[in-house]
C-alpha cells in the first residue's frame, strides 16, 4: 500500500502529515510512501530527510497518481480533488460538518474519505486524536503571543523600583487548548480564571492553578466530550459571570467551539468596549467565526485601545513538534485501519465508523 | 528463693523490657526479640536447675521431655507455616499460653488453697486461661478459614452478659468458700471456655488482629496472677508488661484501623464501614495506611511512582516530589512512570510535576517503564485510575479496550491512594485495586503523602 | 474492698512492682509503627509464655506418684513452651522482612 | 522646580520617563511638571491621565524652555541639545563612555547633566538604578521573543501523540537581564544553561534553577559588580565550555556587558552554523554592538536555519511596566538630588558623585 | 506503716509518674505539674498525720512553723523573680534540696548506724547532698553573675581527683567502723562540698543548664537513699525517677546543644565551637534550635516570614510554604515580607514562591508590612541579610547606609535561619544577628525549615 | 560484691522498683521537645523535693529535748518545703507560656 504526504496549500501552514521520522515506521510496517517535493521544509524537515527515510520524494502530480491513500492536514480543496481518482482514500481533516460541499464533492469522484477531526473522544483513541494534539499546543502558543503582544509582564515582581503587578488572563472555554493555556498562563505567573459551559471542567481548571468562574448552569449538557450549542439564557448568565474579570484582564484567551457548527460568540464588541486600555484578546476560534465579535481570521484589530487577535496560526507557529504529533497520530490511525499492511475496516468498530465520513463515492455521516 | 535465681529473674525481666522497647523500632526489632528470647531461656533454665527441692530424676525427665517435644512441634510450626499464616499462628500458641495457666491453676486449686488470696489468684488464673484459650481457637479458626461466616447467636447479649455473671458469682461463691470441690472447678472451666467462644464468635475476620492482641493481654495477665501466687517476679513483672503493653497495641490497632474497641468487640451488631464505592463482586479490598506503605518503601531497593489526574486534584506537586527526594536520600531508586494520558490534558503530569522542579531525567514514558516493573518492589500509584486499569487488556466490552497502560500487576507490591473506590473519567471498575498485591491508601492525595513523608522521616 | 486494703498492707512492694510494670508495658508501647502492630503482638504473645515458669514449678512441687498433677503439668509445659518457643519464632520470621538494604 | 518630560524620538521606543502616577508624587512633594503632548500615547497614558494628575500638557517647544529639569529615556540627541538651554539639567541615560561626542555637546552648551546609566551598583542606589529596573524587563521579555519566534514549544510533554522533548535554553551573561531569563525559561519548562565571567554568579544561576556552565577563570574579576573585558584566552576556554550546549540549544539569550565598552563577541559566525535548524538567538546586546558576530540591530537574520534576532526593543515591549519602573527610579534619584523641592548636590556622595557627568559645562567624567 | 499512708504514697507515685508524663508535651505540661504538685501535698500532709507516734505537739507546732515560712519564702521568690531569672532560682531551690538531704543524713548518722546497710545509704545520702548543695550554689552564683569568670585552680584535674578519692576512702571506712564519729562525719561533708565547688566551678556559664540538670539527678539520687533508709516508697521511686528522668534530660540537653556531657563536664579544658564569622565585639548571639523554633511559632498569633537569597541558594521555596500552610491550619496568621532588592535579581522571591504557588495575597510590599512588625509574635528571616540590616539606619558609614529595611527589630521574638555568621551580598556585619531578641538557627534553610515543619506536625 | 548479693537477697522487690522506676524515669523523658527542657528539669527538681518526707520523719522521730537534732529538722524542713514549693511554682511561672491562644 502506497501512502502520499502532500504539501500543504493553505496560507501561513507550516506543518506536514507525516514526518520523515514517523515515515521510517510506517515503512518498517511494511508501507510504501512517496512525499511531494518540499512538502516538509517548512517544519524543517528537508527532502533529503525523507529519503534518508526511505521516502520517494516526487512531483505533486505524481504523489496524486500513485498514491492509494493521500494525507493532508488540512481540508481538501478544490484543486487537490481535480487530481483525486476512484478508489483513492484521503486522510485529514474534513470538518465535514461544515463543509458538506466538499464531501459531496469527495463522493461524486467515488473517493473514500476518513476526517481525523470526528475522531470519537475516547481514551483509546486519543493517540489518534488531532484535535487533541494540535489544540494542545495551540493553547500553549496562544499564551505567548498573548505574552508577546502585552505590554505588561505576566509576573509579580517587587522590586527597589516600585512592585508589577501580576497580569490578569481569562480563559474562555476549558477543553484541550484551554487547559495548556492556563497551564502555561499560570506558570509564567499571571493570576488566572476561566470559565466553560461544561461543569466537569472546574476541578480540571483548579486542577491547573486557575480560578473557575462558574456559570449557572440548568440542562447544558455535554455530548461524548464536547460542548452542545448554550442557550440564550446561558449566555447571558455566563456575561453576567464573567464581565468583571473580563473587564480587569489583560489577556482573554478563548478557545470555546461547538463541533460542527459555528463557534459561540461570548464576548460582544460592547464587552471589548469596557475592555482594559492594553488588554489583549487571543481568539483560537476565530477560523469557526470566533468567540469574539470583532475578531477577524488572521488579522489584529484594535479596539478602543484592546488589541483583538483572530487566529488559528497557533499550532503552525510550533510546527516542529506540531508536525511531529499530527504524524504520530496518523500513524496511529493508519495502523488501526490496518491489518499486516492492507486496509481493514471494522465498521461496527467505534473509531472507523465515526472517522469514515466516504466510503467508495457514498456518504455515510452529515 | 537463690539469689543467683533471682538475680537470673531480675535479668530476665530487664530483657523483656528492652526488648520489648526495641520492638518497637523497625531497625531494632529483631535484635528485641532476640534479647527477649535470650532473656526467657534463661528464666526457664534457671527454674529447673536453681532450687533446693528434692526433685526426683523422673521429674526432670519429664519436664526435659516436656520442653523438648513442645519445642520441637512450635519450632517446626513456626518455620513451615506460610507467611500469610502468621497472625493465625500468633492466636494458635496464645491460645496454648493460656492453656498452661489455666492447667496450672487447676493443679494448685487441688494443693494449695490455704487463703483467700490464693484462692483468688488460682480462681482468676483458671478463669482468665480459660477464656483466653477457648477465645484464641475461635480467632484462629476464623483466621484461618475453617468458621468461616460470622455466628449469630440468638439473644447473644442475654446469653454473653449470663454467662459472663455465672463465672463471677461461681468463682466469688469458691473464694469464699475456700476448700477444693471439683465440679465447681470443672464447672468454673467449662464457664471460661464458653466464654471465650462467646466472646470472639460474633467478631468479623478483619477484626481478629485486634483481638487476638486484647486475648494476648489476657495471657499476660493470667501469667502474672500466676506469677502472684508462686511469689515470682518474672511471671509478675512479664505477665503484667504485656498486659498493659498488649491493652496499648490494642487501642493502637483500632485506631489504625480507625474504629474504636467498643465498636470492634460488639462491631457485629453496628453497621459496617463500607467504603463508596467498593465492588463486592471483584472480590475484597485491602486497606493500608501511612506507616506501612512508608515501611514497605523505606525497605524496598526500586520504587514507581505512577501519578494521575488525582495528583492534580489534590495539587500534591510538591509532596509527591518531597516523598522521591526522600525515598532517594534512603537509597531507593525512584522514578515516575508517566501516562501519556494521564491527568485531563496532554502533558498534564509534566506541568505539574515541572512545577515542584522533579528531574526531567526521573520521568520515564510508558513504553519505556513498563518493561521495568517486573522488578520493581513498591508501585505507588497516586490519584491514577484509568491508566493503570487492566481492563485496557482483559475486557474487550471495555471503553479503554485496546489503550495501552501501564502494567503495574507486574509489580511485587502495588499501594494505591485515591479516596474512594470511584471510578475515574472511563467511569469503569478497576480491578486493580482488588488485586492481592494491591493495598489502597485511602485520602486525599496532599494528605496521603504527607503523612507517608513524615512517616519517611521518622525511619 | 477490705481484701484489697489488706493486700496492699501485705503486698505493699507488690503492688509498686505492678503499677511500676504497667507503667513500663505503657511506655514501651507508645507511639510505635502500625506496620510492627503484628510483629509486636507476636513478641508480646511469645512473652505471655512465661507462665511456663509456673508450669515447671508446678512439675517440681509434684508428687512423682500424683498422676493427675504430673499429667496436667506435664501438659502445661508442653503448652507453655510452644507459646514460647513458637511466639519468638514466628516474630524473628516476621521480622525478616525489615532487613536493611545493601 | 519645574520639571520636563520629554516625548522619546528614537525609533521603535515606547517609553517614557514619567508617569502620571509618579508626577502626583512629585507635585506633591512640591515640584512642578510639565509633560509634551502625547509623551504617554505609546505606554498607554493620556494627555488626559497627566492633566488628572496636575501636570501641564505643552508643546515640546514650552517644555524646553520653561522646565529647569528636562528628563528623557534615552540619549538626547542633536535636536533636542539645540533646544537646551545653559542652566539646566538633563537626566536620562547618557552612556558617556561610549557618547564622548554627546557628553562634549552637552558640555558646550554650559547645561548639567546627569547619567542615569552610571548609577553604581550598590544596594543603595538600587531603587534609582534604571539599568536593574529596564534589563530585568528585558531579561522577562527576551524569553517570550524567543519563545514566540520558535516552531518548538518550551516544555516537555509526555503525550498520547508521543513526547516533546523540553526546549534547550542557553544564557550568555549572568547580570540582572540575565537572571530574569533563567527564571523565565525555566518557568516554562525548559531546560536551562547559563555562563558568565563572573564566577560568583554561578550560585545565583543555580539559585533559579539553572544549571551554570564554568569556564576555567584566571584573573578575570569583576569591578564593582560590573564585568572586565574578558582575555582572549577566556573567550577561547569559553567556547570550548559552551559548545556542547550552544550546539543543541533551541533558544540562546545573550545578554554580555561590559560597561562603556562595545559588547563582547560571544559567538561567531562559524559557531551559529554549527548550531541546529530552526533555532533562535535573541542578541539583548545589540545596541553595544552585539554578542552575536552576526546580530545586527533591530533585524532578524537568519543563517543557515538559525534565526538571530538582533534586539534593544524588549523592555520597550512591556512599555507599561517599563514606563511605571523608569518613572520611579527617576522619582528616587530626584528626591535623593534634592532637599525641600530644590536641588542640594553632596559631591562627595557617591551617588551623585557618579552620575553627575557634566556639571554647568564642565565634564567631570569620561 | 497504716495502709492509708501506704496508698497515699502509691497514689502520690503515681501522680509523680503521669505528671512528668505530661511534662514532656507542651499541652499538657501545666496540668502535669499541677498533678505532681498534687501528690506531693498529698504525700507531705499524710507524713505528717499519719503515724502511729507519740509525737509532742510542739513538734507539729516546729513543723508547721517550717513548712509554713519555707512555703511563703519559696512561693515569694517564685513569683518574684523575672522571667530570665528562672533557671538560677531552679538551681538554688536544687541546692536546698541537697542540703535538706545532707540533714537528715547528719541527725540519722548520730542515731541510727544500726547496720552496714543503713551506714551506706546514710555516708552515701550525705555526700551526694552536699555535693548538690555547693555545686547547685556555684551554679546559681554563676548564672546571677556573681561569679563572673571560669576559675581556673591550679592542677585542677589532679586536686579534684585526689578530694574524690578522699571522700570515698573516708565514707567507705565510715561504713566499715560503724560508728558515730562526729569529726569524721564533719569532715565528709566538708568533702563534699568541696567537691561540689570544684565539680562546677571550671563550667562555662552557658552550660550550666546541663549541670543544673545533672545535679538536679543527684539531689533525685540522695532523696532515693533517704528513702531507701526509711523504707519509704514515695521518697525511694520519686528520687530514682528523678534521677533517671535527671540523666536522660542532661543528654538530651547535650544533644540539643550539640555537645556531649563529657565535653561539658571538662569542657573548660577543650577547644570551644565556635561558629565561623561570629564577631565578638558585637556581643554573644543566641542558638536554637527546631524544637524551640517550632513551639515559639506553634503558640504565635502572628507570624512573618522574611526571606532571602539564601532561600534561593537553598531552594527551599516548596518547604517554607509548606511551613506557611501548617502554621496557618495551626491558626496562626502569616505573612511573607518581601523586600524589594531580596535576592540577587528584581523579583527573585517572587519567581521563588510563586513557584511553590504561595498566594499572591501574603505576599507584603515592605512599606505596607513595616507597620505591622510591631504586633508579630515571631519574625522567621531565612538566608535574608542585607535587607535586615539595622545598619542601614543606624551606620553612616557603612555601604547600605540609606537603604529602607524591613524592620523586624519591632518584633516580639526574630528567628534567623543562615548556615553561618557569614555576611550577605554587601559584606557586612549584621548586629541583628546580636539582638538579644534573636535566636539563630543555623543550617541549610530546606533542612532547618524541613526540620520545622515535621516538629510542627507533631505538635 | 558481697553486700549487692546481699541486698538483693534481702531487698529483691525493692530491688524491682528500683530498676522498673529508671525505666519508667527514662521512658516517660524520652524525645520530649527541647523548649521543655527547662520546665521538665523544674519539674523533676520539685519532685526531688520529696526528700522533705524524710526531713519530716527526722522531725517526727525527735526527741523534743535533742535540740541538735531538732533545730538540724526543722532546717531540713525548711530548705525541703522551699525546694517544693519554690519549685513547682517556678515551674508554673515558665509554662505559663504555652498557653494556647483563642
Ligand atoms: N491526558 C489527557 O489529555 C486527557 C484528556 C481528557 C481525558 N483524559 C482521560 O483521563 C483519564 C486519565 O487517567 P488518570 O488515571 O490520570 O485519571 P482517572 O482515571 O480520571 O482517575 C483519577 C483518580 O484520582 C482519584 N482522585 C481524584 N481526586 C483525588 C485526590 N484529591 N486525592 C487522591 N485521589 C484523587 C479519583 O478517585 P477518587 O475519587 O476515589 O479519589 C480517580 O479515580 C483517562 O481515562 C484519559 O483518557 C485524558
Ligand atoms: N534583588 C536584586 O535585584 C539584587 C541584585 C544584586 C544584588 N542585590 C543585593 O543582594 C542583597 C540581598 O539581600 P538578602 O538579604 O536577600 O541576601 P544577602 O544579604 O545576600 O544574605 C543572604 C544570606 O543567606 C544566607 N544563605 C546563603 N545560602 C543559604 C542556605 N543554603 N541556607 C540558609 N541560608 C543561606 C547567607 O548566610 P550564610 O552564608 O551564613 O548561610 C547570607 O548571609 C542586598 O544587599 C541587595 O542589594 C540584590
Ligand atoms: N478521553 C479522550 O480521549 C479525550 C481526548 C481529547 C479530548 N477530550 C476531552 O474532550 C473535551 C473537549 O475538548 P476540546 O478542547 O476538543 O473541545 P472544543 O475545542 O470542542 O471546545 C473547547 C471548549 O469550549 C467549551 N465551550 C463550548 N461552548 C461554550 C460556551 N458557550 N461557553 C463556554 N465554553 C464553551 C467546551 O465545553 C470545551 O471545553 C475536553 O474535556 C477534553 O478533555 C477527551
Ligand atoms: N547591588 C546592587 O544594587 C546592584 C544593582 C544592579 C545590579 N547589580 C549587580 O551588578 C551586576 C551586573 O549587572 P548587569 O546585568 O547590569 O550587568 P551587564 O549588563 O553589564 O552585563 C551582563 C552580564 O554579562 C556578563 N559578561 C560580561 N562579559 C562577559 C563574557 N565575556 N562572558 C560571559 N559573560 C560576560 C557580566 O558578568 C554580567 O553578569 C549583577 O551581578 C547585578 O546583580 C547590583
Amino acid at each position: 500500500m502506497k501512502i502520499g504526504i502532500l504539501k500543504e496549500t493553505q496560507k501561513g501552514e507550516k506543518r506536514v502529515s507525516l514526518s520523515p521520522n514517523i515515515s521510517k515506521q510506517l515503512i518498517a510496517k511494511g508501507f510504501e510512501i512517496i512525499v511531494e517535493e518540499g512538502a516538509g521544509e517548512a517544519s524543517s524537515y528537508k527532502n533529503s530527510d525523507y529519503k534518508d527515510a526511505g521516502v520517494l520524494v516526487e512531483k505533486r502530480g505524481v504523489v496524486f497518481k500513485d498514491a492509494h491513500v493521500l494525507l493532508k492536514v488540512n481540508p481538501f480543496d478544490e484543486e487537490d480533488l481535480k487530481l483525486v481518482d476512484k478508489g483513492q482514500v484521503l486522510i485529514s481533516q474534513l470538518y465535514h460538518k461544515s463543509n458538506p460541499k466538499l464531501i459531496e464533492a469527495i463522493a461524486s469522484k467515488g473517493a473514500t474519505a476518513f476526517s481525523l477531526d470526528a475522531m470519537p473522544r475516547i481514551s483509546r483513541a486519543q493517540d489518534m486524536d488531532v484535535l487533541s494534539s494540535q489544540n494542545n499546543l495551540a493553547g500553549y502558543k496562544a499564551v505567548i503571543l498573548g505574552a508577546y503582544e502585552m505590554t505588561k509582564i505576566f509576573p509579580l515582581m517587587m522590586t527597589a523600583a516600585g512592585t508589577i503587578t501580576p497580569s490578569k488572563v481569562l480563559i474562555y472555554g476549558v477543553g484541550v487548548a484551554g487547559l495548556q493555556a492556563i497551564a502555561t498562563a499560570k506558570r509564567l505567573g499571571a493570576v488566572v480564571e476561566a470559565t466553560d459551559i461544561r461543569t466537569e471542567t472546574k476541578e480540571q481548571a483548579e486542577s491547573l492553578g486557575a480560578k473557575f468562574i462558574s456559570v449557572d448552569n440548568e440542562g447544558e449538557e455535554s455530548e461524548g466530550g464536547y460542548a452542545k450549542e448554550a442557550s440564550d439564557d446561558y449566555a447571558l448568565k455566563q456575561k453576567e459571570a464573567v464581565n468583571k474579570s473580563l473587564f480587569q484582564a489583560d489577556l482573554v484567551v478563548t478557545t470555546a467551539n461547538i463541533p460542527g457548527r459555528k463557534a459561540p460568540i461570548l464576548i460582544t464588541e460592547e464587552q471589548v468596549l469596557q475592555m482594559k486600555n492594553g488588554a489583549v484578546i487571543i481568539d483560537l476560534a476565530a477560523a469557526q467565526g470566533g468567540n469574539c465579535e470583532v475578531s477577524k481570521l488572521n488579522k489584529t484589530v484594535v479596539k478602543n485601545g484592546v488589541k483583538v487577535i483572530g487566529t488559528t496560526i497557533a499550532p503552525e507557529s510550533v510546527s516542529t513538534n506540531a508536525s511531529e504529533l499530527f504524524a504520530k497520530n496518523i500513524y496511529n490511525f493508519i495502523i488501526h485501519l490496518t491489518e499486516n499492511g492492507a486496509f481493514k475496516w471494522d465498521l461496527e468498530e467505534e473509531i472507523t465508523d465515526e472517522t469514515l465520513i466516504v466510503k467508495n463515492g457514498k456518504i455515510r455521516k452529515n | 528463693m537463690s539469689v543467683l535465681l533471682s538475680v537470673i529473674y531480675l535479668i530476665a525481666t530487664v530483657t523483656f523490657v528492652v526488648g520489648l522497647n526495641k520492638l518497637g523500632h523497625p531497625e531494632t526489632a529483631k535484635k528485641g526479640n532476640l534479647i527477649a528470647a535470650a532473656g526467657m531461656g534463661l528464666a526457664i533454665i534457671g527454674t529447673i536447675f536453681i532450687h533446693d527441692l528434692q526433685v526426683p530424676i523422673i521429674i526432670y525427665i519429664l519436664i526435659g521431655a516436656a520442653i523438648l517435644i513442645g519445642s520441637i512441634i512450635g519450632w517446626l510450626i513456626a518455620v513451615k507455616v506460610e507467611m500469610t499464616k502468621m497472625p493465625e499462628l500468633v492466636s494458635l500458641f496464645n491460645g496454648f499460653g493460656g492453656a498452661s495457666a489455666t492447667l496450672i491453676g487447676v493443679v494448685e486449686f487441688s494443693k494449695n488453697v490455704d487463703s483467700t488470696m490464693q484462692a483468688t489468684t488460682i480462681v482468676s488464673g483458671i478463669v482468665i486461661g480459660a477464656i483466653t484459650f477457648s477465645g484464641s481457637l475461635i480467632a484462629w479458626g476464623k483466621l484461618n478459614g475453617s468458621l468461616k461466616s460470622v455466628i449469630k447467636i440468638p439473644q447473644y447479649n442475654i446469653v454473653n452478659n449470663l454467662v459472663f455473671i455465672s463465672i463471677i458469682a461461681l468463682a466469688a461463691y469458691m473464694v469464699a468458700i475456700g476448700g477444693y470441690n471439683p465440679l465447681f472447678l470443672y464447672g468454673l472451666l467449662a464457664g471460661g471456655l464458653v466464654y471465650g467462644i462467646l466472646f470472639v464468635l460474633p467478631i468479623g475476620g478483619a477484626d481478629m488482629p485486634v483481638v487476638i492482641s486484647l486475648l494476648n493481654s489476657l495471657t499476660g495477665i493470667a501469667a502474672a496472677i500466676t506469677g502472684i501466687l508462686y511469689d515470682n517476679m518474672v511471671m509478675l513483672v512479664g505477665g503484667i508488661l504485656v498486659g498493659s503493653a498488649g491493652i496499648i497495641l490494642t487501642i493502637a490497632m483500632c485506631k489504625a484501623m480507625n474504629r474504636t474497641l467498643s465498636s470492634v468487640i460488639f462491631g457485629s451488631f453496628t453497621a459496617t464501614n463500607d467504603i463508596s464505592g467498593a465492588n463486592k463482586s471483584l472480590g475484597t479490598i485491602k486497606k493500608t495506611n501511612a506507616s506501612d506503605a512508608a515501611i514497605m518503601m523505606n525497605y524496598a531497593s526500586n520504587v514507581i511512582i505512577v501519578p494521575g489526574y488525582g495528583l492534580a486534584v489534590a495539587q500534591a506537586q510538591h509532596v509527591i516530589h518531597e516523598l522521591e527526594e526522600i525515598l532517594t536520600t534512603k537509597g531507593v531508586n525512584v522514578k515516575y512512570a508517566i501516562h501519556p494520558v494521564a491527568g485531563r490534558m496532554p502533558g498534564h503530569m509534566n506541568v505539574l510535576l515541572a512545577e515542584s522542579n522533579v528531574d526531567y531525567g526521573l520521568l520515564v514514558e510508558m513504553d519505556d517503564i513498563n518493561p521495568q516493573f517486573n522488578n520493581t518492589d513498591v508501585v505507588l500509584v497516586v490519584g491514577a485510575n484509568d491508566v493503570v486499569n487492566p481492563a485496557a487488556h482483559n475486557d474487550p466490552a471495555s471503553p479503554i479496550y485496546g489503550m495501552p497502560i501501564l502494567d503495574v500487576e507486574n509489580a511485587k507490591h502495588i499501594v494505591v491512594n485515591k479516596r474512594s473506590m470511584n471510578a475515574g473519567y472511563a467511569g469503569i471498575e478497576n480491578e486493580l485495586f482488588y488485586n492481592s498485591k494491591t493495598a489502597m491508601l485511602f485520602g486525599d492525595a496532599k494528605a496521603a503523602l504527607t503523612d507517608l513523608v513524615s512517616e519517611l522521616k521518622n525511619m | 474492698m477490705n481484701q484489697l486494703i489488706e493486700f496492699i498492707r501485705d503486698n505493699i512492694q507488690i503492688t509498686y512492682i505492678l503499677i511500676l510494670s504497667i507503667f513500663v508495658g505503657i511506655e514501651v508501647i507508645k507511639s510505635i509503627p502500625a506496620v510492627l502492630h503484628t510483629p509486636l503482638m507476636s513478641g508480646a504473645n511469645a512473652l505471655s509464655g512465661v507462665v511456663i515458669v509456673g508450669a515447671i514449678l508446678v512439675m517440681l512441687h509434684s508428687d512423682p506418684n500424683d498422676y493427675l498433677a504430673l499429667t496436667l503439668g506435664f501438659l502445661a509445659v508442653v503448652l507453655g513452651i510452644l507459646n514460647v518457643v513458637g511466639g519468638f519464632a514466628v516474630t524473628h520470621r516476621m521480622l525478616q522482612m525489615f532487613k536493611k538494604k545493601k
